[in-house]
């Protein structure tokens, strides 16, 4: 097979060796009523050739956001890559390497992942941040974890302007805990739920789904007056011009990692980061790197406070996560050591700048923008006069992907187009993007 | 010489990567948000020049030894040959730049490696139906469990605790807890399998289910596993499979058919997906026919002419991560399943379990083997009498780093005293196996000819062994430019 | 600008270390009448973003052999390249170091370009290899140059079924020595000339541009008879199935070397290669890689036999070439690494298979093969009854890349067609021209 | 350890990569060719696992030094960064994978990067028309003597010398003497200048041309240049522009403004493509308009909308190699001049310059500078001195391995005793020329307070110094399977 190095005689040996006659014997332990009796019923083995051949044929079928214009966002944003960053990742040093559990022979992983802490605490105004999650939902859900295991209090409250995943997320894991979510519109309901049971935690998102920050430090403010920890959802290319959640007083930071310098992936593998105050290192999931020495004195770097995980604590353990996404937090770290402040912030505010140009022609156009008395960074919705599904489809016929059609999350935003808008769109694309919409509401 | 991080090449002004001027109106910042709203503090991003970051991370990746550096036989993580092909295919932009909120019409060959994925998933473990959600073995493990309660209550039954045997993984009781139920330890017998008879006075009526690896952690196959899922279903309980091992079975045995009835892959450890210094990974959870309706959403469903998402689950557990999984480890998968085909899976299965017998056999007569039988693809060495002669199970290890190999998982398994678990997976050659053994051998002698020789291993490395206490007692988690050295040792950060 | 790493303040700091105000003092012994005193005409600088939308741009204006059925050769071949080969190759360290002037930091390139010998010497079945030539057509130039200078005779002969490139530089080459060349179409023809002039070399195609292998033995033969040397051009991959030249009393060897795992780049870069007997070791052009030992007795590797170079000999030099294509024979080693033997062998013979195949059926349809009564190996030409263009022309419109028309390099092979078939192509895409043609006849 | 060679992980009948089985019928071989044409002998290539590979070509990987490891400053090789969106943009299918006889029609994106690419270099150097087919600077000189030599053949001239000065690269004598010219060697004076004295005295009826580096290979610029242009001229024979140094004078001055009839441009120099090991390179070359018509064949024509190639070109030299140089290089090439633009390129060189002039001002207060004037990109060192103190420049060279930097170029221009030829280039930090400094000041206490250090580095390479005469009294060649090590320094193979 492919990537069996045995010869005939290589393994011909290893049964001499063992004494036994064909390797059935090492399986005699199975009980039979069990044994598969049958050859699984899969495909026929490819060659590396066609291989390659057979999934060129399937990418074909994907339209990439290479070859269309998009403006979709919602958590994921077709962002520009440096191509230093991939030629760096697929380094087999650092692609084919399990978790750092021997420092010595892992201190390129290690040193990378504190550099990563490193900027993401920076970034999120947190005292510490961790060596990554899966996502930014499963972040917000872990974090949901912490502050119903920090309070010792059963409910969750989260804003309705959390991403849509975040929040069945956060049901599904709260649930599991057997506590209560709550979901609010405003802080005014938010302070209403508080005043009325134990609050364990109120998750907010920083800008939400429309694009809004302003309500965030009222939320943090009503969580801490009611004793509950105060986790904050953030995109953190915003952060990059936005005062960060640490200023206003959160206790929690996590938030969806793709933004930083990793490819779309179909919604996968990119990574979640999750920092938090001083008080709270303790308290996390996941893995966490310290600086330490060597015996010569030399500085170097273990994985550390071990004893919060599954592996020493067990059942005890606060979060079962072992595996977390290293390589995409990585190339987070490697895409932020090129961009830099500046860069980053580049980033950031051309997106602001574009975003802008477009809600403006689209409000011309006369979609008004949801929440138009709010400010907004580079995403937002705009209310679309008829079927969302039907303005995307005119518009893919033109190449462009369209914006997310906020009705196919909750009723209540049928008719609400969500347009993310980065530094790779170009004014021309928007110029193309807002004629067609003209074109399609004259039709 | 310290390990470098990249703040300290920064200066002031410095700049890698710059983005064009804007081709549309500047939007005034401060007047647009608001004062309260505009970050002030410094974005503490190191500032360097693209050559300073290739040459700082090519140098740090030196630091590092990974699968494509040398024989990897980390116990428990099937640390088997990961094909470069796959991470082409993966980086082809059709799969790398797909957004997951693009129409379904728009993602067609995406769908169609999922759904053929799913069923290819399905049929090696001998389970009805697959999700793909989950993004490493404990996230399956979660969503596997989640999926056990919603089915229990679904049938009105409120049972409260899982069995975990004493050999598990940690991860195995830490999900049973995090998903609300109590943890009881069933304890193995003297051949290292589950014992039978304390697992049939413990489960009754409150029993929702067993976790089992199988083979096991000691690379065991639990003979009586037949019995024992009677044992658990008879009482009104489930069986939940960890496929941490599944690396062992693939063609000779399926989870489904030894009565489990919930499994988690680990693609990342039998698929073959690279492990990238500690994950992405994936965890598809299979399932019996009458848990499927409790999978997360969405599920994928139509024909080969048409594969859409559906939401449309009533009795859902809900969604454990965003979106729908890994798609871009889901890819690399598939092409490693298309490359082997069914022949071709068992021969890995067959291959992986050789090798370790084989190398069991080379060191049986100098390490101890707590449990004298055959093994699957993995085996556990009690390195008891090493310590007693002077040097523990770690030294080894350690050891073994100046020796050109990473070593083993230690003081894994928990049941077994001074514990080395050695996994070489399929993909090492017989010379491979033989130089360990050899190295092992040689160690052997040293620790009674020059035990500081193991001691104060490994010698060739970057670094010498790392204080742990240190970092623990001081933790220091983030640079700081004032003087990161000093803080080291001297005062902590909490 | 994009890669200077220069503050305003380094670049301060350096101007009043060297009591400078301005770098324009470094540039005052430029004579005034000399300077350029405009700016360069040339474009706006693009980010690194624009760049990559750029030149996305620009490659999607090329058909590729992906998207395109080739059925072209002449030298250059759409084969199969494992994937492992490009990851290793792109590795910083092979890929930005210089030629391997400083052995101990070298060793990497070094030991490669040792196994690269080794396997070239071997395919070819010659004493000795060296570490690359720019391409095969400068190969078989340099190899006109070394029997000039190693006979010191005038004369070059070269078969008039040597790849029509090689047979243009030979000419450029050989004039630059005030050499003359003469071709030949047969052996017999051969004969007359070497029996009339004094013939340093005679040069010979193995398999020739028709794919065909017969009239070698006797033209060495001949060679040898008459004191020339014996210099063959032959494609690498053919030589896993060929009796290699060596066996035949070749003194040189030499051949295109990019059907050994190296992309089509539109003709380059790729590799050359260049193996000779024991005898003509120190006439070779270019770096030669030799075994040593270090002060501790370890074997390492080294550049050797440098007398022979131009950074030695200067104006007494054989070659002037310096800097070669040593990342392309890289990729070569590991491609023919990954091979082995019995891949190679997969290699050559699924496309004579295939080749046949196709051969066969167009034969049937009426196209006759050149010189139908010699076997070939994997490319051929066929007679087509009418305009080699249009035929093409009309393959294109269907995503067929047709073979070569014969009649763009020669009035005397006007209706001739080349046709390449590699591992790659499939029954049935061989089947689809096969059908195109006969519809094309039929038109 | 011995430097690994993949032969001696060979094991017989052991697999890599497998190519699919035949859709068509096998041809018997032996009967379709004859028995005299069928290989016997056996193919001597390795038999390994695709894993083996991955491991041995990352292992040997990490025993190079190039670039992205750090500081090198090898005089005369312009190792500047190579940028990664440069490689990426090179590895599109649209580029890499598109065939050579391809109908112009379909290749339309690639032959404009060609037309522009050769119109920008035109308008850098100076020069009305540029060919991109030459593969390297070598190869650029003798495409360029080729074409002087037909021009003048053309104007029924039959000149056969060439001049060149004593301090020129070794390619320059060898190019002139493999294009079949005579080639005179005209001394330096006293400033590191062509001495333009003799150069009068050395011109005459049978001058075809004088080659020339400027700045020349001591970093100096001809400050006599336009005088020496006049006086080759005058006398009738053509100036020749070895481009090697170009990156001192983009966008302040240009060759075909100080008279240069001929150019050729290093694109793995001044242009940032990576030098892999050794190339592959590009050598372009401009030449005056009266020139143009013996530029190599094809040439691209026509307009934006349509590019193609032309052979109709009578006067032409013919071609130099296959095709159309190295497209793939040339791709990168444009890649950093679309991201530099003029301004750009002035100021690259400017950086370089300064970067150059400023490690030099570090330095010359211990280190002799043989001539004393502002330098250009690059400056030669004097280490007699040093030597009479007991270390050569070849020992200081070593001894800076030591110090993580690659050795700058030693004993090159052959004028200059004990030559040391340093080039930072623009890509260069201050720090890194800071660091480097410190380190020749350093090595140079050394000399006198531990000379042994010197004599026996490097110390924590892989290998020590290597013999050479050893190498070259008996070459090994090839590997030999029987003892490969015991054929060194016992018999050799010729
Ligand atoms: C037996 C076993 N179960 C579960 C896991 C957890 O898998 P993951 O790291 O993918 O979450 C592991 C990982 O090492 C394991 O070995
Ligand atoms: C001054 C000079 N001329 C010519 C050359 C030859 O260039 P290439 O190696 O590209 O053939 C070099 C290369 O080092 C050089 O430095």
């Amino acid at each position: 097979m492919r990537y069996i190095p045995h010869t005939d005689a290589d393994r011909q040996a290893m049964l001499e060796a063992l004494n036994i006659d064909s390797v059935d014997a090492l399986f005699s332990d199975i009980p039979e009523a069990a044994r598969l009796h049958r050859p699984l019923r899969l495909f026929e083995p490819l060659s590396e050739m066609e291989l390659q051949q057979e999934f060129f044929g399937l990418a074909a079928k994907n339209l990439s956001v290479d070859q269309a214009v998009s403006f979709l966002g919602g958590g994921f944003y077709d962002r520009f890559i440096p191509a230093a960053i991939a030629q760096l990742v697929e380094r087999g040093e650092f692609l084919t390497a399990y978790t750092p559990y021997q420092p010595e022979l892992s201190q390129g992983t290690l040193a990378a992942i504190f550099e990563f802490q490193t900027m993401i605490a920076g970034l999120s105004g947190m005292y510490a941040a961790q060596a990554s999650m899966y996502d930014g939902a499963s972040a917000v859900g872990e974090a949901a974890f912490l502050a119903l295991a920090h309070t010792r209090r059963p409910v969750i409250v989260m804003s309705s302007t959390l991403l849509p995943d975040s929040q069945q997320v956060v049901r599904t894991y709260v649930s599991a805990r057997h506590g209560e979510v709550l979901t609010v519109s405003s802080v005014q309901e938010l302070e209403q739920v508080l005043a009325s049971r134990p609050v364990a935690g109120v998750i907010w998102q920083y800008p939400d789904v429309w694009g809004h920050v302003q309500s965030l430090p009222r939320a943090v403010e009503l969580a801490h007056q009611y004793g509950a920890l105060a986790v904050v959802s953030s995109d953190p290319v915003a952060l990059a011009l936005l005062r960060p959640p640490g200023e206003f007083g959160a206790d929690v930071v996590v938030g969806e990692g793709q933004p930083l310098g990793n490819h779309l992936n179909y919604g996968g593998p990119a990574f979640g980061y999750f920092a938090v105050t001083e008080a709270l290192v303790r308290k996390m999931p996941g893995r966490l790197v310290g600086q330490t020495l060597d015996h010569q004195g030399r500085r170097g770097f273990v994985l550390t406070l071990q004893a919060r995980e599954q592996h020493i604590r067990r059942e005890k353990a606060t979060s079962n996560i072992c595996s977390n996404h290293s390589l995409n937090a990585l190339q987070a770290t490697i895409y932020m050591a090129l961009l830099g402040p500046s860069g980053l912030r580049e980033v950031a505010s051309l997106s602001v700048n574009k975003a802008h140009y477009l809600a403006g022609q689209l409000e011309e156009a006369g979609l008004s923008r949801m929440g138009s008395e709010e400010p907004f960074l580079y995403e937002f919705a705009v209310k679309v006069p008829g079927s969302v599904a039907q303005l995307n489809q005119h518009l893919l016929s033109k190449g462009i992907l369209g914006g997310y059609d906020m009705g196919r999350w909750s009723d209540q935003w049928e008719g609400y187009w969500q347009l993310a808008v980065t530094e790779k769109r170009t004014k021309g694309e928007m110029d193309m993007l807002v004629n067609e919409v003209k074109r399609w509401m004259s039709r | 010489m310290d390990v470098p991080v990249i703040f300290e090449k920064s200066v002031p002004g410095r700049r890698g990567i710059r983005l064009p001027a804007a081709d549309v109106p500047e939007v005034p910042l401060e007047e647009m948000l608001g004062r309260d709203f505009v970050r002030t503090s410094k974005l503490n991003l190191p500032e360097v020049s693209e050559m300073d970051a290739v040459r700082h991370y090519t140098r740090l990746s030196t630091l590092n030894y990974g699968l494509d550096t040398g024989f990897y036989p980390l116990g428990s993580c099937t640390m088997k040959y990961n094909p470069k092909v796959n991470e082409a295919i993966a980086a082809l932009p059709g799969f790398a730049d797909i957004h997951p909120l693009q129409p379904d019409s728009t993602v067609q060959g995406m769908l169609q490696v999922m759904k053929e994925l799913e069923d290819a998933l399905a049929e090696i473990s001998g389970m009805d139906a697959v999700t793909l959600q989950p993004a490493a073995g404990a996230h399956g493990e979660l969503t596997g469990i989640l999926i056990i309660r919603a089915y229990l209550l679904a049938q009105g039954q409120h049972r409260t605790t899982v069995l975990v045997p004493d050999s598990a993984h940690g991860t195995n009781p830490a999900t049973a807890a995090m998903a609300g139920f109590q943890v009881k330890i069933v304890p193995s017998n003297n051949r290292g399998d589950v014992d039978v008879d304390k697992l049939r006075q413990m489960v009754n009526e409150e029993t929702a289910g067993l976790m089992l690896t199988n083979p096991n952690t000691l690379g065991l196959f639990e003979e009586d596993i037949l019995e024992i899922a009677d044992i658990v279903h008879k009482a009104g309980g489930l069986l939940y499979y960890d496929g941490a091992n599944a690396n062992a079975i693939m063609g000779k045995v399926r989870p489904g058919d030894m009565g489990f009835d919930v499994v988690h892959l680990n693609l990342h450890k039998t698929f073959s997906t690279p492990h990238g210094g500690g994950g992405p990974g994936s965890g598809p959870v299979g399932v019996k026919s009458r848990l499927e309706p409790f999978l997360p959403v969405p599920r994928i469903v139509g024909s080969p002419d048409h594969y859409q998402w559906t939401y449309d689950r009533p009795q859902s557990i809900g969604k454990v991560r965003s979106f729908y999984g890994n798609p871009g480890i889901l890819v690399r998968a598939y092409a490693y399943l298309k490359s082997h085909g069914g022949a071709g899976l068992k021969e890995v299965s067959e291959t992986a379990v050789l090798n370790a017998n084989y190398l069991l056999h080379l060191l049986r007569d100098i390490y101890e083997t707590p449990f004298d039988r055959p093994v699957k693809h993995e085996f556990v060495l009690s390195l008891k009498d090493q310590k007693k002669r002077g040097a523990k199970a770690l030294d080894v290890a350690k050891r073994l780093i100046d020796y050109g190999v990473y070593p083993p998982t230690v003081y894994f398994p928990l049941v077994v005293e001074e514990a080395m678990m050695v996994e070489p997976t399929e993909t090492e050659s017989k010379e491979t196996l033989d130089m360990f053994a050899k190295a092992m051998r040689e160690i052997n002698g040293e620790i009674d000819a020059s035990p500081d020789v193991l001691h104060e291993a490994p010698h060739h490395t970057v670094m010498g062994r790392l204080d742990e206490t240190l970092a623990a007692r001081h933790p220091v988690l983030t640079y700081c430019q004032e003087d990161s050295r000093a803080q080291t040792g001297q005062e902590g950060h909490i």
